[in-house]
C-alpha cells in the first residue's frame, strides 16, 4: 500500500522545521505527543480573524460582530464534524484540563437527584495509564463529595488489564473516566467492553482523547461514550483551546462551571438562570481566534485524511520498534508490537539517565521528552524514574527515526556505557 | 440603502402601532421569553380552544424587529387552527434561516414577509423570531394542557 | 499640553482600519469595551512564537521546549511589571472571567481555618455596577457555601454609593469583589476608603480590572488590594489569555483551582500535593502564543505611556460629552463629567430602541455595542431595556466622536423621530 | 561539542562513583525533595553540631547532574561551618543564574565549577540545584532545632 502522507512536502507547511538546531543541525521534532507543530494555514487562519473580522462574539449587531460569530460558529461545525458530532455538543474550552475540570466541577456542583451527584459510597473509575489531568481532577472531586476512587491496573506490557471490568465497574459508579491512547506508552485502551458496562450500570463514560483524536479517526457516536475531550495545540491547532464534547441531554443537565457573561438567560442580583448547551459553558468573550485556528487544522488534518496519517504513523511505529529491538541496551516500555498502539515510544537505554539521553539527543537537534509525561502513578507502578518519549505525526519519517538511532549511538559513545 | 430591506415600513407601522399588545384577562397559556443576549422581552396569551387559535395577546420591550415581529403573529395566528399555525411559524423560521436568499410566501406569511430582509443579518433573526417562537411555545403548551383534560 | 497620543499614526500599526464597512464606509470602531482591535506587533509576537520556538513549557530539555519557556516566563515578567507585581504571583488565565471564576471556585474549595473558608453568616460584598463576570461567580460560591452576597447600590449618577460602607463590609465580610471601572457607565470606583475598610475586618479584596488595566496605569502595590483579574483582549492583546493576580502569600495559601499537569509537587493514585503559585494555577500545557501576545500587547502600551493613553482617552470623552449635551434627544447614562470616569460612554436616543440605534450606526460603519452589557442588574436598577454604548481607545480621534453624532442624526431621520 | 560544557569529567565521575551515598544513621535533620518535573528524588541528611556541618549523607534517583551535584554538594559542605555553608550555597545559586556567563569562583565551590557550565542549559538549572537547596533546607531545620534547645 503506497503511503499517502508524505512528510517531505509536509513540512513545507511549517516554517518551524526551516529552523537550525544545536549542533547546526535540522529540527527532527519527535515531541508532538506533548504539542504539536503549526502549519502555516492555521497561523493564517488566526491572522485572518484579527486583521479582518476581530470582534466579541454573541454581543454585538455590528458587522463585524457578526462575521466573527460567523467564523466562530463555523469553526465548531468544523469540529463537531471531525468528531461525527452535534453542533450544540461542541463546546470550546482553552485545553483538555480545562474540559475535564468542567467536567468534574460540574458533576460536583449537581443537585442530590441528578445523576451527575456523589456522594459517599458512590463510585468513580479511572485507570494507572491516566495523564494527571484525567486523574487529578476525579481524585480531587472523589474527595470533595466522599465518593470512592477505584481503578484500572495496567499489566506488565503496558495494557489496560480489563479483567475485573464487572468488578470495577459496579452498580454504585457514577463515573469512568479512561484515556483513548496512553500518553506515555502508546497504549489503545479498547473501549467497547468498558463502555457497554459502564452504560449497563447506568453510569458516564468521559474519554480524554488528547492522544488518539489528532492521530486516527473519532466517531462519538460509533464509540457511544458520553463526553470527550482533546486539545487543540496536539492537533496542528494554536495553542490555548480545547474542546469538551457532551451529549445535549447530559449537557444540558448539568449544571454549569464558570459563569459570567454570554452563558445566561436571565441575571438579579441574587439568582441566575442559565443559558442552552454549549453557550451555557461558555462563559466571557471566548477563545474566538484560537478557536478558529483550530477549526483550520482540523482542515488540514481532514485533508490529508485521518485514514492515511493512521497508516503513517503505524508504519513509521513499525520502523521504530523494528529498529529499537536492534539496540542491545535500548529498553521498550509497553506494547512491542502495533496493535491497538500509537506512535508513542518510550524507552530508557540502559545505564544512562533519560534526561541525559534526551540532552544528547538535543545536541543531535532532535527533540524528544523525558521524565515521568504527567503520569506518575503509571512510572512508580512500572518501577521506573522515568522514560525517553519519541512520538510522531504527520512531519515525521523515516530518515527522523534513523537519526533518533543514530543519536542513541552517540549517547552511549559520550557516556562510554 | 441597504437599511431599508431591514426595516420595511410595514415593520415601522407595526413597531408604532403594535397589534394585540395588551394582555388578556383570560387564556390557555401564558409565556414569558427573552432575549438573553440583548435584554428583549415578552410575555405571551394563547387562547385556543378545539383546535382553533381563538386569540394571541402580548406585553413587552425590545427593539422594532422584535416588536413588530410580535405583533405581526399576533394579528397572523388568530383563527387560524394549531397545525396551520405551526406551519406558517416553520415557514417563517425557514425564512430566517435563509440568509437573503428567500422573499417568503405571502400567501403564508402575510404581513410576515416583510420580515425578509432580516434573514440578512444574522444578529437580528433572533430579534424576528421572539414572537414566533413564544407563540408555538404557548401553543404547545396550550396542546398538551388539552390533551390531560 | 500636547495630545501625545496619535490614533492616525497608531492605526497604520492595525490592519483592521483598512477594512471597507457597509455602505462603503470607512470603520469607526467604537466597541474596544468588548475587545480591542489587534496591532500587527501583537500578530507577529504570536507568529514568531509558534515559527521559531514552539514547544511545550515546562516539560521538555529540548532547544525548542528551553525557548518557548524562556518566551512565556519572559512574558510573565513583562505583565508582572505592567502592573507593578512580582514574578510569582501573576497566572495566566483564559480570560478575566476565568479568572474571578478560579478565586471563587479556589475559595470554595478551602478548608475550615484557612481565611478563604466561607460558612452560613460569612459575606461577599459586591456592587450592582458589576459585571456577570463579576456578579455569578460570587452569588454561585455564596449559594454553595451559604454566606451572605450584599452588595453597594449606584446613585442615579451611577457612582457607587459607598454611604453605607461600613454597615456592608462588617465583621462577618471575608471577601470584597468590586470592578475598577464600570463597563457600561464608565464610571471609575474611587477604591482608597473601600480597600481599606476591607483589611479592617480582615476580608480580601478583588479587583476587576477589565475596563481599567488596558486605559490606565495601575499599581497592585499602591491600590494595596490582594487580587486583581484582567482580560488581554480588551488590552490590544490576542484572544484566550486573561491575568489574574494575588498576593503571594494568599496564592501559596489558597487551594488549587484546575488540576492536572504541570501544578503538582507529587502525585499518587489517590493523593496530590501542589506546586508554589503562579504554577499551582496553571494546570496543562499553556496558553502560551497568547501570553506571549499578550506581552508584545502591554509593551506596545507602555510605549505610548499609559499616562498619555489616559490623558488622551480623558480629552476625547470631554469632546464626546460636549456633543452629547447638545443633542436634545440624546441621554448620557451615567457620569456626564470627566472626573473618575473612562472613556466608555452610554446612551439613549428618544423612541428609537438602542439595538436600532446600533443597527444604523452600523450602515455608517460605526460599531458600537447596544443591549443590557452583560450588566443586567444596573440594567434594571436604572430603569433601563438597554443602551447604545461607544468605548474609546488610542486609535480613536475626534473625527470618530464626529461620525457618531452624525450617524445618530442620521437614524433620528431614518426613524422619522 | 557545547555537551562538553555541560557533561565535564569531574561530572561524571561524581555520577558514577558518588560520595557520601549512604544515609547516615543518625543526623540532626533529614530532607526529602524532589523535582516535580523531572521526577528526580533525593533524601539528604545533616548532621550539625556547635555550629559545624559535621556529616551530610544522601541517597536518591535522577539524572547525572542531579546526582553528581548531591554528591559533590556533600563533600563540599562536611566540615563548613553553618554560616559559610551558607555563603557557599549562595555562590553557587549565583553561579546558575549566570547563564553561561560565569565560570564560579574555584576556592569556594571546588568541584561545583565544574557544574558551571550547565547555567547555559536553563532546563538543567533545577537538576543541579536540588542538592544544594536540599542541603540548606536540611541545614535551616537543624539550626532551628538547636535554637530550641
Ligand atoms: C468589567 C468587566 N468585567 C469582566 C469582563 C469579562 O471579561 P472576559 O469576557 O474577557 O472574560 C468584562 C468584559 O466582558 C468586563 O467589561
Ligand atoms: C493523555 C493526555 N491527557 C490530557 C492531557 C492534557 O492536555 P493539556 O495539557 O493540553 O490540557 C495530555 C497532554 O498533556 C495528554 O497527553
Amino acid at each position: 500500500m503506497p503511503n499517502l502522507i508524505l512528510p517531505f512536502e509536509i513540512k513545507k507547511d511549517f516554517p518551524i522545521f526551516s529552523k537550525i538546531m544545536r549542533g547546526g543541525n535540522r529540527l527532527v521534532y519527535l515531541d508532538s505527543g506533548a504539542t504539536s507543530q503549526k502549519p502555516r494555514q492555521v497561523l493564517d487562519a488566526e491572522r485572518d480573524f484579527y486583521e479582518l473580522h476581530n470582534a466579541a462574539v454573541h454581543r454585538g449587531a455590528h458587522l463585524l460582530a457578526e462575521e466573527a460569530n460567523e467564523a466562530y460558529e463555523g469553526a465548531r461545525q468544523v469540529v463537531a464534524d471531525f468528531i461525527n458530532a452535534d453542533l450544540s455538543e461542541l463546546v470550546f474550552t482553552k485545553s483538555a484540563t480545562e474540559s475535564l475540570n468542567a467536567l468534574s466541577y460540574s458533576f460536583g456542583n449537581s443537585k442530590p437527584g441528578s445523576r451527575f451527584f456523589l456522594e459517599p459510597g458512590d463510585r468513580i473509575v479511572v485507570s494507572e495509564l491516566e495523564h494527571h489531568a484525567n486523574l487529578i481532577p476525579w481524585q480531587q472531586l472523589a474527595k470533595r463529595t466522599g465518593a470512592e476512587l477505584v481503578w484500572f491496573e495496567v499489566t506488565p506490557e503496558g495494557r489496560l488489564d480489563q479483567s475485573k471490568l464487572e468488578e470495577l465497574i459496579n452498580e454504585k459508579t457514577k463515573i469512568v473516566a479512561i484515556t483513548h491512547q496512553s500518553n506515555v506508552l502508546g497504549t489503545i485502551v479498547p473501549l467497547e467492553n468498558i463502555v457497554a458496562r459502564t452504560h449497563e450500570v447506568g453510569a458516564v463514560f468521559v474519554l480524554d482523547a488528547c492522544q488518539s483524536a489528532p492521530h486516527f479517526a473519532i466517531d462519538v457516536k460509533a464509540l457511544d461514550i458520553d463526553f470527550l475531550a482533546f486539545s487543540g495545540h496536539k492537533a496542528l491547532g494554536p495553542t490555548g483551546v480545547g474542546i469538551l464534547w457532551g451529549r445535549t441531554q447530559y449537557l444540558n443537565e448539568m449544571e454549569p462551571f464558570l459563569t459570567g457573561g454570554s452563558m445566561i438567560e436571565s441575571v438579579t442580583m441574587t439568582d441566575s438562570t442559565w443559558a442552552q448547551a454549549p453557550k451555557k459553558f461558555e462563559a466571557g468573550v471566548p477563545n474566538m481566534a484560537q478557536a478558529i485556528g483550530l477549526a483550520a487544522a482540523l482542515n488540514y488534518l481532514t485533508k490529508l485524511g485521518m485514514e492515511n496519517i493512521a497508516n503513517h504513523e503505524r508504519e513509521l511505529t513499525k520502523y521504530a520498534l523494528t529498529k529499537f529491538s536492534e539496540l542491545r541496551a535500548v529498553t521498550v516500555i509497553g506494547p512491542k508490537d502495533v496493535v491497538d498502539r500509537g506512535a508513542v515510544i518510550s524507552f530508557t537505554v540502559d545505564k544512562i539517565h533519560p534526561h541525559d539521553v534526551g540532552q544528547v539527543l538535543d545536541q543531535y537537534g532532535i527533540a524528544v521528552r523525558t521524565g515521568h509525561h504527567c503520569a506518575w502513578p503509571l512510572m512508580k507502578k512500572l518501577g521506573l524514574v522515568g522514560t525517553t518519549r519519541a512520538s510522531f505525526y504527520i512531519y515525521n519519517d523515516e530518515s527522523d527515526v534513523d537519526a533518533l538511532v543514530d543519536a542513541i549511538a552517540g549517547a552511549q559513545k559520550y557516556f562510554k556505557v | 440603502m441597504d437599511l431599508d430591506s431591514l426595516y420595511q415600513e410595514v415593520i415601522l407601522d407595526h413597531y408604532k402601532n403594535p397589534t394585540h399588545k395588551k394582555l388578556s384577562p383570560t387564556y390557555s397559556a401564558q409565556v414569558h421569553h427573552v432575549n438573553p443576549s440583548c435584554g428583549d422581552e415578552i410575555t405571551l396569551n394563547v387562547t385556543i380552544e378545539s383546535g382553533l387559535v381563538k386569540d394571541v395577546s402580548w406585553d413587552g420591550v425590545g427593539c422594532s424587529i422584535s416588536q413588530a415581529s410580535t405583533s405581526i403573529v399576533a394579528d397572523l395566528m388568530i383563527g387560524k387552527e394549531v397545525d396551520q399555525a405551526f406551519q406558517t411559524v416553520e415557514a417563517f423560521s425557514e425564512l430566517m434561516a435563509s440568509k437573503g436568499t428567500s422573499v417568503g410566501d405571502e400567501d403564508i406569511l402575510e404581513d410576515g414577509v416583510a420580515l425578509a430582509g432580516v434573514s440578512k443579518f444574522p444578529a437580528r433573526v433572533k430579534c424576528a423570531l421572539l414572537g414566533w417562537l413564544a407563540f408555538k411555545d404557548a401553543a404547545l403548551q396550550s396542546s398538551d394542557k388539552q390533551g390531560e383534560i
